[in-house]
């Protein structure tokens, strides 16, 4: 066999020297954050709309503050938590997802068929939609900007080890890792391991130390 | 469609950059984009696959270059024009150029209930499931123009699967208004390097969800099970 | 690598836009783009896989956002940095920060020889072909970071060997300092259906020039002759 | 089997009324023609490599007369018409390209490697770079824009009686395509079938009628 650059491996030549700038100029050339431009089409978008009567400007808030206030990852940690302390919930949670998340009084939009996944020292759990931006909105929340962003959809399913560095995280040896590509209208929220040192903990103690991405795979919870 | 949206196993689009959990917005734009792509699915002249395919059909450049909420409003102003409720003309002058027409508005009141609600999938068994979990399967090989949910990279691969979902919308016919046409979904696990080769990592798996008509019975030998 | 270069079987970029015959540049910075390209390799820092490895690691919404000149160019900058020849800041700021290392320049009395004779890849048969005229073969499944000349499309499917052009370097190898590595070179068809799935039209081959190390053994039942 | 709209077909729901007014916007945005921060990015460039002694302006014009001069599509045609009125060329055309080429007098740089691929009423043959923008200098010149283009390099492999048609070409039926897309150092030309009606014509009047696109296998030749 001729020898080449390793698969999977750090990059190529242009990964360290070059690469860098070019990202920078791409990332400017993306559209969005702050954008002027996309304020304006927004804007009128929403005029236009109001204008002929098809959307009402009080339902535009109302989402807005259910989306910014309400609804977010606090919720998934809450059902982590509880999974941690009561084994009949966690079989529940394991069991069916989405009437575990229910009895919290979670659901709804985006999290209408949801799998939880257990993360063990075995087999750690990332979640992914490469076809889009799929997310388990009543659990989580709206996704982060880098779950529905290129360089995560692109590179999950191919090198889960190397998203995760950029995330600072690494595996132990031997923990295995299965990435789920949302590809339906499944839903998946990943239970992270309880972190060593929480014996005792209430379920509210608890949730605090659950983080977003460690229900979405791109994390791990130290211990406190 | 073979898309810009179909991203999985690309390169070169550099490092993921994490974000704090409290930052939720980075515009006010993208809060009203988020709230006007909800409202306006409300007079239900699109489902939830007709919306995909309008972000997977833009220009792979348009694509690329925008911010997923950038996406999203592209998106909206397609199904916009192609559903009749706005024209073309109407999004390229930025005003109303006629009356709308009569349409089901979200108002405030009913927000909590219709998000809380949501849009199920599922749909009543009406055959059995071809295949059973830990059953050997294979990806068909398909290219279709149209509107898909088996990305490049799983297709014409061996897995088994690993779970049964019940009876789904079938995004493939849905998107084009060809009805629901559902079917059993499964959940597909497979052998990293069945995706990606001898090179990939020996403890990678990586699964997908897949309507039956995605798949096809495989052989054990082919399955990562026995690999 | 799975780049945005490797565009075969992508859809959504729209029609293709015929141009006339004697429409050989667009803007005068395309000539001088071309001629730089040329002109710049002469000191012999970078190979043409070198070359072409530059640019398919741009960033896809770079790529893609890039007239092909364009693209030489953004190429031309990162290889002129990666060889050493000029300093990045150099590129940033647009002028010489310091004097050029002493290299072999292209001479305008030397262009025209330096044209016509090109640059051989085949080398001398080191070993005998693995595969002849008409027997099946298989390409691998890879998705290497590095460079490669093996598209995505045509990973992992079942062809036959149309043509045998003796022994290439590897671009491979050659793209990373490597060396050469040359292996005997083939051209392999495949039919459209095993590309692309049973809706392709039955009429359609397609071939590509693949190196040794991309082929396995074929079976006969997965060859297009038994179709 | 449920039904989908086809594989391969006109296209989408959006392919229509929507899909120009976007493609448009794209095309737009591609950095190219009569740009000027290309202009001036390369003008910065060739004074930096000038002034660093690595290029010589002189050599520079003489690369561009070359290709826009004489370097052209017309080599091809010369081959083409050449192999359709001389059987035993057309033999060393198709047996040793390079050699039947180089004795003319057309070769060198991206044409080291040369094979021919005769057109017939039984198989049409199209030449393609879906990786890059290879292309058979010596003979047909500098590829034109489309050549080099994500709508021909993308849709080539898959549908090229689609590509075909956007060149205003419908080959018959029963005619089957073999498309090339040129992976190595190997380069192609296409020699298209002889239009009828030129019987008798010398090497110099038919070679006028050989079109560049012809000898891509995006064109056929109609009697004259």
């Amino acid at each position: 066999m001729h020898k080449t650059v390793g698969n999977f491996g750090a990059g190529t030549a242009y990964g360290g020297r070059v690469a860098a700038g070019d990202t920078g100029q791409a990332a400017g050339q993306v559209a969005g954050h702050g954008d002027n431009t996309m304020a304006l089409r927004v804007e009128a978008l929403e005029s236009l709309l109001v204008e002929k009567g098809y959307v009402d400007p009080a339902a535009l808030d109302t989402i807005i503050t259910t989306y910014e206030r309400d609804v977010g990852p606090r919720n998934g940690a809450h059902v982590v938590a509880l999974s941690w302390v009561d084994p009949e919930y966690r079989q529940r949670l394991l069991t069916d997802a989405t009437a575990a998340i229910a009895e919290l009084g979670y659901g709804g939009r985006q999290g209408e068929h949801m799998v939880a996944l257990e993360n063990t020292p075995d087999e750690h759990h990332l979640v992914v939609c490469t076809l889009c931006s799929c997310y388990p909105w009543p659990v989580l929340g709206l996704p982060p900007t880098w779950y529905k962003s290129a360089p995560y959809r692109s590179r999950a399913v191919l090198d889960p080890r190397g998203v995760l560095a950029d995330f600072g995280v690494t595996l132990p040896e031997g923990t295995r890792i299965t990435v789920h590509d949302s590809t339906a209208e499944v839903r998946y929220l990943v239970v992270p391991m309880r972190p060593p040192g929480t014996d005792g903990w209430d379920v509210e103690a608890l949730a605090a130390l659950v983080t977003r991405d460690s229900m979405i795979g791109t994390g791990v919870l130290a211990a406190p | 469609m073979n898309g810009a949206a179909d991203l999985g196993g690309m390169m070169g689009f550099g490092p993921v950059v994490p974000e704090p959990e409290d930052e939720r917005f980075h515009a006010d734009w993208e809060r009203r984009a988020l709230a006007l792509t909800l409202a306006a699915a409300r007079p239900g002249r699109w489902n939830i696959d007709q919306s995909r395919h309008a972000r997977e059909t833009l220009h792979p450049a348009v694509y690329l270059t925008s911010s997923y909420y950038a996406i999203w409003v592209q998106g909206l102003e397609r199904l916009l024009v192609s559903s009749g409720l706005v024209s073309a003309e109407e999004i390229a002058q930025r005003r109303a150029l006629g009356p709308g027409e009569p349409a089901r508005v979200l108002t405030a009141a009913e927000v909590p209930a219709v998000l809380a609600t949501g849009t199920r999938a599922d749909r009543p068994e009406h055959r059995p499931a071809a295949f059973a979990v830990g059953e050997p399967v294979r990806t068909v090989v398909r290219n279709p123009t149209g509107h898909t949910r088996l990305p490049r990279y799983a297709r014409g691969k061996a897995g088994v699967v690993e779970r049964v979902h019940g009876v789904h919308v079938l995004p493939d016919a849905h998107a084009h208004g060809l009805g629901e046409q559902p079917e059993w979904l499964y959940t597909v696990r497979f052998d990293g390097r069945e995706l990606w080769g001898a090179d990939a990592a020996a403890d990678l798996t990586v699964t997908i969800d897949a309507w039956e008509s995605y798949l096809e019975p495989g052989t054990r030998e082919g399955s990562p099970s026995s690999a």
